[in-house]
């Protein structure tokens, strides 16, 4: 980097014809990929640690290694009458609950804002904005003190509630992209080829929208999926697994919570890779066809 | 999947359409959820942080009232957890941005021709996500404890005093927040860099520029967008964090962050009027910091 | 007037559904009840096989404070929290008797309740015991490991030795903690002491947080930092050791120190919401019984309320009576104090002070 | 005519009275058009004429603000878009991406309930030739492709009006060229009316049976291709169709054959019939081709006007025709087109010439040509460009 | 040269062997090529011939697999891009959007150190007329207004050799005929060595002082743009710069003056001077302009070649001239160019002509022209259309 500083007088020493000088190795040629790779190290060790620890021997607490089993993989549901994977459940079933209502209601939203005009558009987008401008425990103290004042108790509804609440916002920035990027004249195109507007709408628009639909509703899922802060405070004796676990590292986390997050882990990992591999073999069969 | 919420895509042009009764019955249901469960909460946030205690009642009871000093008291009493939390989302912004920076334009740039490469670093970088990010934090907990190899290893090598130690220390809790925030951080850098156009950096050294010259002044400014919204995923959710700061996870009695601050006060000293007003004082200070440094990084409409 | 986060109106108890729902949820401390190897629990399958009934058993409670903080509003409303029965140290038990967070046991269904120890049936926050029942007692005392520090330590002031810097633990319960260096400063905490006092023992507490002599202050989760090795040196209750000695080697020890000990009770209870009250009698009524005390006892090396559970011990195993964390005698117990009642101004404002150091400010 | 049916032969379509306003904006001020069933009619005009406007008028994807609209006589004001028997072709051609090339044929006949939507669409394929990628993706197609793609999902419809916006704008050069032969053999096949928007006066030309030149939401004048270029009625048509030559000078003379006008002392004559006014100041033209070059004095006679002598200014070879820039005093610059047949005079930058044509192929026309108003305003592009040209013309002469 | 400085005139470029291989892929097999000092040099070639590459390896963008690149006489092969005595207009303008148009055209000399950048950057936008604009960001100007700031940023640093690589291509066409006048004054008034590269061959026509077709990585012809057009080489040459209509034929007769082709029959001659080959089977060709179109038999002369009688099967009118394709039986089809000066035979679809050339306007190619093979792949949509053209003609000269 440095180097190129003192350039131009080396070019005037240089005669006219100089030799053909060999070009420095630019930084990024070596300097960035041993980067790279070091910092994937980095960003996996505790990923590889919890996989590892997810085979130890361990009777309670996981912290020392005792040897290798599998026992924690086959018996997952068995320690401590289930809690693991019952926390677990409940997070599915809450992820899921949660994606599907904020998902409909945000795409609802990024569609009106794209499309239509109003006037209160600068509040709207104020509104949207101020959740994930928020952190997670003025979300989660504000709701927990709103519920008990209504004298709602905690149970899943309120973490679902919840939940919904603060996707709601990511669903409308990642949809809105979409629609954004949505050239109208498709849709005038529809219209002119005799579709009605609902035809137009389900034949068009969403299918158009899906990828977006999808990519948010995935988001949604993970940030439900991984929340502790907000359902920490409205979960009431409800588990989670983000709760079990804050809640048993006070007392020793057990293998099987290493047990399912390896296998989330591994799971969403695949799909993903799957994903990843039919894209780039279909965008390779694209050009070829192309 | 989960990251494509970071790809901006190219905007068409839209002739808006006038207001119409669709646009209500589509935003209706959404904005109410939000004004039920985001704005009512707020509101009753407020009211809570105004409260004062009733008058001969036990632990953990209050009365409505107009009791403003609640605010003065918590300022007085919290503000070098204001300050620490402030700092310590800081730090670890600025240590996320020079981590991911080079990474995202490795994968952004870099590594253009292999679309499959970049996929896969892409579900790297990802990955963490994947996994409960409790236990990530434990697992640094662990491999970072006084008893650790990386520890006793740096003892050995006398890059650590002898009688120092990792957990329980402000480096540990910074370490876990930028670990943690390392994915918001690298995905929107990396949506940008991606689209970044090598031409303009052609047209850089085309204009005498050297390659240090070129990064400062094109290749920075235009990947600025992701810059903003990197810094700001990963300093708003750092700011308000209680799990990394923790004593259970990485931190200790004197790295206690506001967000503890808040917990403690809700959950231990029932004090829920300090709580509310910590709550709203840390709402509305990041409000202020977002709003003027997306003023000054010239990006407003990024929101 | 409208207020929150407290009673409003006391909370109704829930229909007790007991009969048709054969099970029971049980919050409790870590290292508080017998464990075998594989992690499973003699005494409660015990239980189960004779009542019928199936047993929750969940390490739920890392400090009294926690504990409450995460259920309390459903308390407020009512509403099952998730635990028919928990175990609750006096003071906090008070607390919950007095808002009617509780429900009335049914002493019919513990006919084993005779076997009290006829020293704790009438505490002044529950007479006669109407609403609560002494699951285990104990000291707050310290400990250490024994390879890191052979000589050992005697007393509060030990855990201040530099040596020890950043290697010692106190506990977040206040009344242990602060009980414990009130008698190194020389107070008797039985008896009248005021803030005077208090915040001279908060400075002490304060400088050694501060200066980074104390690494962390927790709940029952210092036992994670003993075994992690993070501290050496702690302030610990009584029988903890005993169950990590067992899983990890004969590795560390426990002493009142020399200017004495808290002495405790932790108590059964039935929140207010629970649907399976019987079911929890059931469950208090087996530990009652001496023979299954003493194998708890064998096991938590807690002090047992149950009478008759000496002689039981001494069946299984006749060191066991000498054991002073179990059946302590005269000597020991006049070195332990029981922390005085506090006032709910009082409460808040040592809990506002104590808690001031656990947040570093 | 129910968009339930196929068109046997193109409508006619009528446009009684438009009127459009946006929003702070009119767009098309007040426009009266009639198309004749089967015709290829071209609608020409320079960007934000409103050529768009009032084709999405007539597929109704807009509403006008007054006005009626017929198709094939039948009134369709207050018809929505997907009842109206129009299809149209997009510039952007706006092929639906997640349709393979034949579902998105198909859309138009199966939201119709038409029998064999996709035998049509194959058929549809065959026409344009591009069956055998009838499986394919808009994406995995070139832009040519596409734009016949999006020809054969509006033709398979059979509408009764096809509405084509710039369907070639984003085609090169060469291909654009190629297209525009295939849409007319195409529109020739199918005999259905086709309303064809563009801004290349070459493609209006080449395509249309008649051409309609709009400018500011009206339409200036309509007429067959060659027709509009031999008489050209306004300045703004004689400089938007084609280039020409205007001069501006007083009617000195008038007979039932022709008006002679002064230009700056010269007199230059105009058949009657070509000219729109006969008196006063009046703006003349000829076209560039039709001027001839020669290096003596050329005497004006009654078949024949003359002007000079006049200086080349450039000369610009472009392969099959040479232009010539002639500064001529009294006139301005004039441009001069010679054919590089190898014969004729060849003059170099800086000599002294002539400049003569034919008086029949003249035009008066009804407006005066004011120089400076050609231009919008002074920083857009067109104009600087222009006075740069006359600057450099200015210096030149001088120098 | 030091980049510090300024030039003071343009330098020379000379590419010695230049060769480029991309990873599975010669861009550039074996290029030489000597552009001088203060010259207009234009690079023409269909797309992916190479031409950006070579701009690119000149800018130092792109390093070369082998061969050298000298600068005004020095080797600047092993240099970097920025420091090199050179600066390009990129074809998508590469401004940068985040600086002002000032600063976009301050950005070179600042880098370089040069005092009072801001007043030479004003100074080179008075040049493009853009003064008043300066402080806009690119995103707010109009395409062509970019293309002068592009221009602008370039030329304030006094390069050496200024790159263009298709400045022009994203204009419409009226602002790309503008802009080739602009970009010809200033070349003209700062003096430097142009290097422009298009594939509109009108523009590299009208604008450069000397054109190079390319070809695959390689310059097929090189001249003086008459002399190019006039005189073709190659079939690729012939096709690529203009129309030409080509016939092929054994020799049938050399002389001094003239070699006689046999087509089909008929008897074509061509001046020895204009031909590549005189022997053997030979491509010959004339442009469509200078090919004249009669009603009646022409008899051949030496100084005359004619061929007939064919079938006029299409006319298309352009305004200033107008197109006709006649099928002749024993030549194929040709194209012939008629200005419509208004004389003339005009013929209308169907008629029986005769076609004749002068013989001085002949030429003879190096290589043989394939018919088919100019066209790439069958679904192409360039020889699709040119196949559905051919059917058409067949069709019409059938029926
Ligand atoms: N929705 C709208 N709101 C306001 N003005 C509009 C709207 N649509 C078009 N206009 C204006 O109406 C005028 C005519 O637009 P139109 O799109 O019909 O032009 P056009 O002739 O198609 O131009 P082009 O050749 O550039 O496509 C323009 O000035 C345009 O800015
Ligand atoms: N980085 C590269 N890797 C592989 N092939 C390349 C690369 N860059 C260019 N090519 C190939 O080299 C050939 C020449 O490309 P070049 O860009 O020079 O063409 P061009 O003449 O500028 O075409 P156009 O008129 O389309 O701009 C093309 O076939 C192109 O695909
Ligand atoms: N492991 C069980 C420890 C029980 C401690 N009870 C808390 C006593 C508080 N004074
Ligand atoms: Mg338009
Ligand atoms: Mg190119």
């Amino acid at each position: 980097m440095l180097g190129g500083l003192g350039e131009s007088q080396e070019l005037d020493s240089r005669g006219p014809r100089g030799r053909v000088r060999p070009r420095r190795l630019g930084l990024g040629d070596w300097l960035l990929p041993v980067y790279t790779v070091i910092a994937f190290v980095f960003l996996l060790i505790p990923i590889a640690y919890t996989f590892v620890f997810s085979f130890n021997d361990s009777i309670k607490s996981n912290i020392s290694w005792r040897g290798f089993t599998f026992d924690k993989w086959l018996n997952v549901c068995t320690v401590e009458g289930g809690a693991v994977c019952e926390a677990f459940g409940n997070s599915i079933i809450i992820g899921i609950a949660a994606t599907v209502i904020a998902t409909t209601l945000g795409t609802m939203i990024a569609i009106a804002l794209v499309r239509y005009r109003f006037r209160a558009r600068g509040a709207i987008s104020l509104l949207l904005f101020l959740p994930m401008a928020t952190p997670e425990v003025v979300l989660g103290a504000g709701l927990a003190a709103q519920f008990l004042a209504v004298g709602v108790a905690k149970d899943m509804t309120t973490i679902i509630l919840a939940h919904t609440m603060f996707c709601i916002s990511f669903v409308v920035v990642t949809v809105k992209a979409r629609v954004a990027s949505l050239d109208p004249a498709l849709e005038e195109a529809g219209r002119d080829l005799y579709g009605s507007p609902s035809q137009v709408f389900w034949r068009v628009t969403f299918p158009l929208l899906l990828p977006g639909i999808v990519a948010a509703a995935l988001l949604s899922f993970a940030l439900s999926f991984d929340d502790f802060i907000i359902t920490n405070f409205n979960s009431g004796a409800v588990s989670t697994f983000p709760k079990y676990i804050y809640i048993s590292a006070s007392r020793g986390i057990p293998a099987e919570a290493n047990v399912i997050a390896s296998a989330v882990f591994l799971f969403a990992l695949v799909l993903v890779i799957v994903a990843q591999v039919s894209r780039a073999a279909r965008a390779k069969r694209l050009a070829k066809l192309g | 999947m989960a990251f494509a919420a970071f790809q901006t895509a190219e905007v068409v042009p839209q002739a808006p359409r006038k207001r119409s009764r669709i646009a209500l019955f589509l935003l209706l249901p959404g904005l109410l959820y939000l004004v039920l469960f985001f704005i009512t909460p707020l509101f009753s946030l407020l009211l809570t942080s105004l409260q004062a205690p009733s008058e001969f009642g036990d632990i953990g009871q209050y009365d409505y009232a107009f009791n403003w000093q609640n605010y003065v008291t918590v300022m007085t009493d919290y503000w070098p957890h204001i300050v620490r939390s402030f700092g310590y989302a800081l730090a670890a912004t600025v240590f996320a941005l020079l981590f991911s920076y080079p990474l995202a334009y490795f994968i952004g740039v870099k590594a253009r021709r292999w679309p499959m490469l970049q996929g896969l670093m892409l579900v790297l970088v990802i990955a963490p996500f994947f996994i409960s990010f409790l236990l990530r934090t434990l697992a640094w907990k662990q491999l970072l404890s006084d008893e650790s190899f990386v520890i006793t290893s740096l003892k050995a090598l006398s890059l650590m005093a002898p009688d120092a130690h990792f957990t329980g220390t402000p480096f540990a809790v910074i370490f876990g927040l930028t670990y943690n925030f390392i994915p918001f951080m690298t995905l929107p850098l990396y949506t940008t860099l991606e689209r970044l156009d090598l031409r303009y950096l052609e047209a850089g050294s085309d204009l005498y520029a050297n390659p240090f010259t070129v990064f400062r002044k094109v290749t920075i400014p235009l990947s600025m967008p992701g810059i903003v919204a990197g810094t700001l995923l990963t300093f708003i959710p750092a700011a308000g964090d209680y799990v990394n700061a923790s004593r259970d996870f990485l931190g200790g009695p004197d790295t206690q962050m506001m967000g503890n601050v808040i917990e403690a006060n809700f959950l231990v000293l029932l004090n829920y009027p300090a709580a509310a007003a910590l709550s709203i004082i840390l709402m509305a200070a990041i409000l202020v910091l977002v709003g003027v440094y997306v003023k000054r990084s010239g990006t407003e409409d990024l929101l | 007037a409208c207020s929150t986060g407290g009673a409003q109106g006391k909370p109704t108890a829930a229909a007790d559904t007991s009969a048709t729902d054969k099970t029971v949820n049980w919050a409790n401390w870590a290292a508080y009840i017998d464990e075998d190897d594989s992690g499973a629990y003699p005494t409660l399958e015990r239980f189960t096989e004779e009542t019928g009934i199936e047993v929750n058993y969940e390490v739920a409670v890392d400090d009294n404070n926690t504990y409450y903080g995460k259920v309390k509003d459903q308390l407020a409303l009512g509403k099952d929290i998730g635990a028919d029965t928990a175990v609750l140290t006096d003071w906090m038990a008070a607390r919950w008797i007095r808002f009617g967070y509780t429900q009335k046991l049914n002493h019919d269904n513990i006919p084993n309740i005779v076997n009290l120890n006829p020293a704790l049936r009438d505490p002044d926050f529950d007479k006669g015991r109407a609403y609560t029942l002494p699951w285990q007692g104990g000291f707050a005392g310290i400990c250490w490991n024994k390879e890191a520090i052979p000589g050992g330590i005697e007393s509060v002031e030990d855990l201040w030795n530099s040596e020890l810097k950043g290697r010692v633990g106190v506990l977040s319960e206040m009344r242990d903690t602060m009980g414990l260096i009130l008698q190194q400063n020389g107070v008797d905490i039985a008896s009248d002491w005021g803030d005077e006092e208090f915040d001279a023992a908060i400075e002490v507490l304060r400088e050694q947080v501060e200066s980074g002599q104390v690494r962390n202050i927790k709940g029952n989760s210092y036992l994670e930092d003993l075994k992690s090795e993070d501290t050496l040196a702690a302030i610990c209750w009584s029988g903890d050791i005993t169950v990590i000695n067992a899983e990890a080697g004969d590795k560390w020890e426990f002493a009142i120190p020399t200017a004495g000990g808290t002495l405790w009770n932790d108590n059964f209870l039935v929140p207010i919401g629970s649907p399976r009250k019987a079911n929890a009698e059931a469950l208090m009524n087996f530990y009652y019984d001496p023979e299954v005390a003493a194998e708890v006892a064998a096991w938590v090396n807690f002090i047992t309320p149950v009478v008759g559970a000496k002689e039981a011990a001494i069946a299984i195993d006749p060191e066991l009576a000498e054991n002073q964390l179990i059946f302590p005698n005269e000597e020991t117990l006049s070195n332990a104090h029981i922390f005085r009642s506090l006032s709910g101004a009082e409460e808040q404002k040592y809990q506002a002070q104590f808690q001031s150091i656990l947040l570093g400010a | 005519m129910s968009v339930r049916e196929f068109a046997e032969r193109g409508a006619d379509l009528e446009l009684v009275g438009i009127q459009k306003r946006f929003p702070g904006f009119t767009a098309i001020e007040d426009l009266d058009l009639t198309i004749p069933a089967g015709s290829f009619f071209a609608l020409l005009g320079p960007s934000g004429c409103g050529k768009t406007t009032t084709l999405r008028l007539v597929a109704g994807l807009e509403e006008p603000t007054s006005g009626r609209i017929l198709i094939g006589g039948r009134d369709v004001t207050g018809t929505k878009a997907h009842e109206r028997p129009v299809n149209t072709v997009f510039q952007s051609y706006a092929l639906f991406p997640h349709m393979s090339v034949l579902e998105n044929v198909a859309f138009g006949l199966k939201r119709r309930r038409i029998g064999d939507a996709l035998g049509r669409a194959h058929e549809a394929l065959r026409l344009v030739e591009l069956d055998h990628l009838a499986q394919r993706r808009p994406a995995q197609l070139s832009g040519g492709q596409q734009q016949r793609v999006a020809l054969a999902r509006a033709i398979v419809n059979r509408p009764a009006l096809l509405l084509l916006d710039e369907p070639l704008g984003a085609l090169d050069l060469k291909l654009r060229r190629q297209m525009q032969l295939e849409l007319k053999t195409i529109q020739e096949e199918v005999g259905l009316t086709f309303l064809h928007v563009t801004h290349d006066q070459e493609e209006a030309m080449t395509m249309a049976d008649t051409v309609a030149v709009m400018n500011k939401g009206a339409i200036e004048q309509m007429g067959a291709p060659a027709e509009l270029y031999e008489l050209p009625r306004t300045s703004f048509v004689a400089n938007f169709l084609g280039q020409s030559n205007l001069f501006t000078g007083d009617v000195a003379g008038v007979t039932d054959a022709a008006i002679t006008v002064d230009i700056a002392g010269a007199r230059v004559i105009v058949p009657t019939a070509r000219a729109q006014r006969h008196t006063g100041r009046v703006t003349i033209g000829v076209r560039p081709e039709k001027v001839t070059l020669s290096r003596e004095a050329i005497a004006p006679s009654s078949d024949r006007n003359a002007l000079g002598p006049g200086r080349i200014v450039d000369v610009s070879f472009s392969g099959v025709s040479t232009q010539y820039l002639v500064a001529i005093p009294e006139a301005g610059t004039v441009t001069v087109f010679a054919q590089n047949t190898g014969s004729g005079p060849v003059v170099g930058e800086g000599a002294e010439v002539w400049i003569s044509w034919p008086v029949e192929h003249g035009f008066g026309l009804d407006d005066v040509a004011e120089p400076s108003s050609r231009f919008a305003a002074d920083d857009d592009t067109t104009s600087i460009a222009a006075q740069r040209r006359e600057e450099l013309v200015t210096e030149l002469e001088e120098g």
